[in-house]
């Protein structure tokens, strides 16, 4: 089996989707082959092979996600590319008081089966305006989903199931890790809401998501040479999340870490944390302890990005904090 | 370019005032019902715009699709929602068009063409590119129509719309209806130079109509929707016309001239139509009273059936947020 | 002391404000005389008091808050309306990736004294798109102060602490308490990042800020007959919020709630459970419980809509919750 | 309205001309220090476009202001921004502009005028109408310049900025620096009709200018800037221009096309402006050899200390975040 980027995951689920069904657009500043395919190559080819259904836009983010609002609401499944997540600022209106509510609104007359595909991530050096990760912003919005993959499989496994699901889906493909290449079966599948146990313990439970998983695995694996077993719990999915088995996950490690890239308060890390407090109080050895990025604006500075961000040294320490009581 | 056939029959005149009376009795009916606090809505009447929508809509075909904003009773109602699903919804009953959830901004009615009701200004119109696009995709032949007020050509999304259509040549006509106000706002306040010639900059034909002139709109309806479904693509429609009755209910509208309101309502667009359709002999008295008449028991009927609808259910909260109810949520 | 209502609160701290420092500027739709002194008549008089000082704007809510991260930039203090909560989806740009991250990304050169006042809440038949509470999303950006104030007093002496604070406010009105009166006292002060407690108990404690404060208080008052002694917190502040108030309570009551008009998931509550559990751990005699309103769009039918908000028998059920357990 | 004084004399054409040998000399040390991996940063090269920038700052006063964007630093050194500053800010070092904790993308020297970087497209153009609207209010006769690129003219922000800054007649100058790319895609296949004539839907004067021609650039620039300061508002400048090493360091440009690369290069603005200088008698190949010497020297000098300038503290990750350092953040 050939190892494949993340961005290839991309690309080779874009083209699967088109090949399969004739509504799945693509748009967005540069996707198309005269325009380089992309800026990571993710949508290279697509324009040669599906023509008009592949289409550069200008930089007007409204106008692509309306693009995509309207085309969804007629019966299209249009996959928008916002560049980069911060980028999301100005079309916030369109995927939040549009494509996340028309299906409640219009009483479910009309559905918004489209995928926003949005890219982003510490640790680059590309500062305050281009790092951000903001998917707690659109888990707080009824109506979306929200997916952050941490690898090439479930990348394109995942964009397929944002694809073709009949919801808004918001899909962050995280920058640091699209040229990490990956193990992609053919048959490989995943669901939207369900988890992947990354690495099974027993001692704690790391709930997570997109490129900390990497670090949690390599902490895992460090722990365990000290007889520390760690459990990966890799959500995929942050909206819905997948409740049960987290639950079950710490309902036998009885303690828990959660960890995200974005900075921690008011993080997805909060909700998580919060639940796992509220189902298993009585079960719970320690306090939740969450891990992320420090709160403050995205440094350039190397020393201060390595700094600003979550690290394996400050999720060994979040593990050995919830392992202090017995 | 004037295409041929783009002027208005005696038929359409007709079919345009019958649209016209619709709507005028039936925010007169919605404006009695919240007068008398049998209804709570927070409304936006069009009183006095109903020949720009009515004309507007004669022009399209029963599939082309609609897109319009808080102020869209005459939209909705010139496009064929029903009179009934429409008045349910803004009892918030079950039997509404969007079972009383989306409630009088939000009217959706798919059958009836009409995809999108926003309550935020100016967003309509980068959805109905997208609308535009499928059906460009498709090759279904529909145009899209996407309503905006005056001060909606002030805000990005016009912008960013007006550009993406223009080049993408979509099938969409972009109707600006020109009331001269924007909430409390006079146009010339809050917008820097005249609406029509901001076409130019996207290499879009404009045009200014008055919009009460049911012959006038007509034409340029006309010309805009044909130019749209022959693949030529968009057009930027400035329809003056004027709001009666404020900017919401309740709206004392002092930041209105009074001269200006009194000459608006010297010149009411349906009454002028209607005496213009007995004056041309295209109608006699009788034959307008009866459309006049079959319009008055129509709202009578669709209110008593919206008052006697039920309320949703409130599991209905837990349905329609996603294709499937979510189990955690 | 006469009584007066919220949105006089506004009208009388732009006035003081203006009235004190030649740098407050006032802009947003509809705001100078002319056009009606604001929708709700909170900008009432200052146009023709302050000239030019005051400015109506075109619906162009980037335009508006863009003018203010500017005119904050020159030295100016603005204090921009963008009319309701849910329009900051098309302003989001200038709040989060400029106002926000300004002061750190010059290196404390340029600071952003702006304040954003905007209105928003369930409860008035308004749907979809003009209810929302999104003070989360303003939460989990650094560099965003967040205030939501509960009552007329708080609601003056609020919004000039934002004023006169060197960073950018966001400052929530709730519409439903607009025309509610209440007695400003005339030396009354509220400093930013400071709780309240309202009401003072020793069994159990309400966390919260913004309309639903007077429900808990409601349910307290109600409870107290029963001998369940309830402590209301009114954070007033969201970000940053008083932690050293709420633990100071918690750690007495031992007990606590958390309470928004915000959706609960991924909302401020989470953040303030998190950090309870965290810090609380083993004080806590029950799991903290989160009550603001439901993971769904705002539903316009009015009995859809007082389902889906919070509601005293809500607070009530979630307080009664928390006795469960000895 | 063409006003007396507009033509760039002798010593502007010398000033300008020093500031362009500086941005394109300091282009090349910095892409040669990437080359090298001295230096890690996501560059956007301003080369080609460097006689926009100098003829623009030559109009201005010390105390006007600038906004600018990711591709700045042309507008940053032609302001005045201290080469030590900004070479140190590159390198994220303690001794930069910012601390180090802005980077390239975010470039702000107040002492120099220069307010804000953005690296969001478009979004300079709002914020600049803020500063302007603070000198209107001041009265303290300072004009603010928004640069901005083509791809720039398609998002709301641009429309909006528009719009207000003529409604309320702010002292800003829109300046488009059209390097007919934006990222990978051509003008025309982004921009329906013509940057300039945009300007026409908001009442605002468009001047459409080469430049890359140093006199065509400081009259259309002190045009646009005079109006500004005598309070008679904004002006859109079109500027053509060419950027030669592509959208970012590292970009191979194969959607330009070579021919036009290879015009564009043969065109090179800053030995045509070196020549033109001697051509003309209005410096000696002595003189302007000095100065291009003299750039030399500078830059080498800053790209020393910015190396030697020490990363700043991680305590800075603290700071500047709000005025005071919160408690418990
Ligand atoms: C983005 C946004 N900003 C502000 C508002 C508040 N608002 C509602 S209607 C309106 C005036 C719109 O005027 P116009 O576009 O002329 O339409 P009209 O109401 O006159 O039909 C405003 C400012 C809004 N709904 N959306
Ligand atoms: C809102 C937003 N969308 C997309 C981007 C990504 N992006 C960065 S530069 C750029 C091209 C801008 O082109 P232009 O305005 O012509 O300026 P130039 O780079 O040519 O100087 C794009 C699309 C961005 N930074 N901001
Ligand atoms: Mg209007
Ligand atoms: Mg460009």
């Amino acid at each position: 089996m050939a190892e494949i980027t993340c961005s290839q995951a991309t690309q080779q689920a874009l083209d699967e989707a088109m090949a399969a069904d004739p509504t799945v657009l693509v748009f967005g500043e540069d996707v198309a082959d005269p325009e380089g395919g992309g800026i990571m190559g993710s949508t290279a080819g697509l324009s040669t092979k599906y023509g008009s259904r592949v289409r550069s836009t200008p930089i007007s983010e409204q106008a692509i996600a309306g693009a995509a609002v309207g085309a969804a609401i007629a019966g299209m499944r249009p996959v928008a590319e916002i560049m980069l997540m911060n980028f999301i600022t100005v079309a916030m209106d369109m995927i939040v008081n549009h494509a996340a509510k028309t299906r409640f609104m219009s009483g479910g007359k009309t559905a918004v089966p489209l995928t926003i595909r949005t890219m982003s991530g510490a640790g680059i050096g590309a500062g305050g305006q281009h790092s951000d990760m903001y998917e707690a912003w659109l888990a707080h919005v009824p109506g979306l989903k929200v997916v952050v993959p941490s690898n090439a499989a479930d990348q394109k496994a995942l964009l397929k199931s944002c694809i073709f699901d009949d919801d808004p889906c918001i899909f962050v493909e995280t920058t640091y890790i699209q040229f990490v290449k990956g193990e992609v079966p053919d048959d490989y599948e995943a669901p939207l809401g369900k988890a992947k146990v990354s690495r099974e313990g027993t001692d704690v439970t790391i709930v997570g998501y997109g490129r900390p998983i990497l670090d949690a695995l390599a902490v895992a694996e460090k722990l365990a040479a000290e007889g520390i077993s760690v459990e990966v719990v890799d959500l995929r999915t942050v909206m819905p999340w997948d409740q049960e088995t987290v639950f079950k996950s710490v309902a036998k490690t009885k303690r828990a870490v959660t960890l995200h890239e974005a900075v921690v308060q008011f993080g997805v890390g909060a909700e998580i944390s919060s639940r796992i407090h509220e189902e298993l109080f009585d079960t719970l050895k320690a306090p939740v302890q969450r891990v992320g990025s420090m709160n403050t604006v995205v440094p350039y500075s190397a020393p201060l990005e390595q700094n600003f961000m979550w690290s394996q040294d400050k999720i060994e320490a979040a593990i050995r904090r919830t392992l202090e009581r017995k | 370019m004037t295409r041929p056939n783009a002027a208005a029959g005696p038929e359409d005149l007709i079919k345009i005032y019958r649209t016209s009376t619709l709507i005028k009795q039936t925010d007169e009916a919605i404006r009695g019902l919240l007068r008398r606090g049998r209804l709570q809505a927070n409304y936006y009447s069009p009183r006095g715009q109903e020949i720009v929508a009515a004309a507007m809509a004669a022009t399209l075909q029963p599939d082309d699709y609609v897109v319009t904003i808080y102020r869209g009773l005459h939209d909705h109602l010139a496009k064929g929602v029903p009179l009934k699903a429409l008045m349910a919804e803004y009892f918030g009953k079950v039997d509404g068009s969007c079972k009383g959830k989306g409630g009088c901004m939000h009217i959706t009615h798919p059958e009836a063409g009409v995809m999108v009701t926003t309550g935020i200004v100016g967003s309509g119109m980068p959805i109905a590119n997208g609308l535009a696009l499928a059906s460009q995709e498709r090759k279904d032949g529909r145009v899209t129509v996407t309503n905006f007020g005056d001060g909606a050509t002030n805000i990005g999304s016009f912008h960013e719309s007006m550009n993406l259509a223009s080049l993408w040549k979509l099938p969409v006509v972009f109707l600006c209806q020109n009331n001269l106000f924007a909430e409390h706002t006079a146009t010339e306040l809050c917008t820097a130079g005249n609406i029509v010639d901001r076409a130019k900059g996207y290499a879009m034909p404009g045009i200014l109509v008055d919009g009460n002139d049911p012959e006038a709109m007509y034409a340029a309806a006309r010309q805009a929707v044909d130019r749209a479904r022959d693949g030529e693509g968009p057009t930027l429609i400035e329809a003056r016309t004027f709001r009666f009755e404020g900017h919401n209910y309740g709206d004392p509208s002092s930041y209105i001239p009074k001269e200006m309101m009194a000459e608006a309502k010297a010149n009411d667009p349906v009454p002028k139509l209607r005496a213009l359709l007995i004056e041309r002999g295209i109608a006699t008295e009788d034959e307008v009273a009866k459309i006049d008449a079959d319009a008055a028991a129509e709202i009578a009927e669709a209110v008593t059936f919206a008052q006697e609808s039920p309320y949703p259910d409130v599991a209905e909260n837990l349905s329609d947020v996603y294709a499937t109810v979510l189990e955690n949520a």
